[in-house]
């Protein structure tokens, strides 16, 4: 019984963020004692100690078993991680910009610009530590204000905020254009 | 006890030919040589279930009827045997169609089986899951400034065009509407020009507006916040 | 060296949450050429897929390497983390092997394949990020094409399209031909 279910713990403990405890296995195997989970548990255990040529071994922790890539490798395992490029979505993207080029910003104005609810991309930017609050706008609401970190900087390459490149002529025309149909609505209505 | 039976089984059907394949199934027929009359007897007794029950997806289910019975009709033709015996290709069977439907939708039943017992996961399989690493650790794919200026001008060039992109004919037609409206009555109140139209449309007479406004062709006035917009034509009429 | 490097490799896989593939390994090890890295690659993977009583294998997706439990597990991991089995309604699943199949397609043709209306199946497709849009087709009313994601070929465990189940299309054309073929016996009948 016990050898059965040894593959299925390890699936258990493969697949868990938390280490996993006896207890914890008992709602799974409740025809089982907690000896004897102890016992597979330590197995499991003892088998990835012994064994040789492996990148991974599993560690007692916080009263529980958990996988753990050897710290032997752990300089491999970052320079890995590291060297894979995160991908910024194209929501994440588009808010930075904003952002970029009109800090500090709320995000209602954000969205206003957006067309669309952009807390998602915005989170991932804080947790990404491109994006930082930076204190409150003098409005009603007082909604957080947003601006890009020096890490943001550092990501794209550039010196200062002022390195950030021009917008494209035509783009920039367009926008005064489109400003000027809305002023124009805006005078007559103050001429008459 | 029959009426349930039936609601249990429309319960699970994909659709029209998911019903068909069924009873083609139940009853043992040929798929190449389906018996017309029958099937579509069976099949309109599972349609005015249907009708009782009122599902969303009765069009599609009606339109299959009509298709039954009008092969059925077809059938019922008595045929010239001249014709016959002369273009064999030139003859063909009214059911060819629906036997094609039915083999192709068949076909992605299957294929919806086959891909339903790989693997899933999430379902039959799980990844590790890898802890979040800290903040600031991040590298970034194929990202310059450049990308960023262009997500920006993308966002700030997309906001007006969305609506016109959906309709841009209507602008067009909108702006000349409007243009002649404005020459035949000089003034016109927009809630008027837009009474008892669908939303889109009055955006779309919205930005037709505008576009009258910044061409010079018209002013727009608005009394108040959410008031109602006089429009004024600005051609001098006989010009 | 490959001997040596193979726990590095094994570490990395198994602290990457995406498939590893052969080139983003590259960066880790710029010594090791690309039919080197993929040998250490597939010793793994076989290593892993001889191996008796293990409760995880690697798996090929999206054309790396990835570790994940094996299927026969599955039912004792979701009781252990009391989650629920994601799982596609029927509908959804027909309007995916169409898509799968035939990309790209339009809502109209996909309809006109079920015979019935797709597009709720088409919109939790969309939110469960298996399809996507990719621009319009050129005809009138240019409809929206749709195609499969990478996560797709990620959540059904594929290396790459080309891995889908083949569509037995010769055998469809070789029953419609069976049709033609009773076609003219029917014609046959009805003279008699």
């Amino acid at each position: 019984m016990e050898a059965d279910i040894r593959p299925i713990v390890e699936a258990i403990l493969f697949a868990s963020e938390d280490p996993v405890t006896p207890e914890s296995l008992k709602k799974v195997f409740p025809a089982l004692t907690l000896e004897e989970l102890v016992r597979v548990l330590e197995d499991l255990f003892l088998e990835y100690e012994h064994a040789k040529g492996r990148g991974f071994h599993i560690r007692k922790v916080k009263g529980g078993y958990q996988f753990r890539t050897k710290p032997v490798y752990s300089q491999w395992v970052l320079k890995y991680q590291e060297a894979k490029p995160q991908k910024l979505s194209r929501a994440a993207l588009e808010v930075l910009a904003i952002i970029a080029y009109r800090q500090p910003i709320t995000r209602p104005e954000i969205e206003n610009i957006r067309g669309v609810d952009s807390s998602g991309a915005l989170k991932s930017l804080i947790e990404k530590n491109l994006v930082k609050t930076s204190g409150r706008k003098d409005v009603p609401g007082r909604p957080l204000m947003y601006v890009t970190t020096s890490r943001f900087l550092e990501v794209f390459g550039l010196n200062s905020l002022e390195d950030l490149p021009p917008l494209k002529e035509e783009e920039i025309k367009e926008r005064a254009a489109e400003a000027g149909a809305l002023q124009s609505l805006f005078s007559n209505d103050k001429k008459e | 006890m029959r009426q349930l039976i039936l609601n249990f089984h429309l319960d699970i059907f994909e659709g029209p030919l998911d019903l068909l394949l069924y009873l083609i199934r139940r009853n043992e027929f040929d798929i190449f040589d389906i018996p017309i009359a029958d099937i579509t007897a069976q099949y309109l007794e599972y349609l005015k279930v249907l009708e009782q029950i009122g599902i969303d997806t009765l069009a599609d289910y009606m339109a299959m009827a009509a298709l039954l019975m009008e092969i059925k009709s077809k059938m019922l033709l008595p045929r010239d045997e001249e014709e016959v015996r002369e273009g064999e290709e030139g003859e063909e069977d009214p059911r060819g169609r629906l036997v094609e439907m039915l083999l192709t939708y068949q076909t992605f039943q299957w294929a919806a089986e086959q891909l339903n017992e790989l693997p899933q996961l999430d379902r039959d399989e799980f990844t590790r899951p890898v802890r979040k690493r800290e903040p600031g650790e991040a590298r970034f794919e194929d990202l310059s400034p450049y990308e960023l200026a262009r997500a920006y001008a993308d966002t700030l060039s997309r906001r007006p065009s969305i609506k016109v992109e959906v309709e841009t004919m209507d602008v067009v037609d909108k702006v000349r509407e409007l243009s002649e409206l404005l020459h035949r009555q000089r003034e016109l109140l927009f809630t008027n020009l837009v009474e008892g139209k669908s939303r889109m449309e009055k955006a779309v007479y919205f930005l037709a507006l505008l576009d009258v406004v910044v061409r010079g062709l018209a002013l727009a006035h608005q009394e108040r916040l959410f008031g109602d917009i006089l429009v004024k034509s600005r051609v001098i009429s006989g010009s």
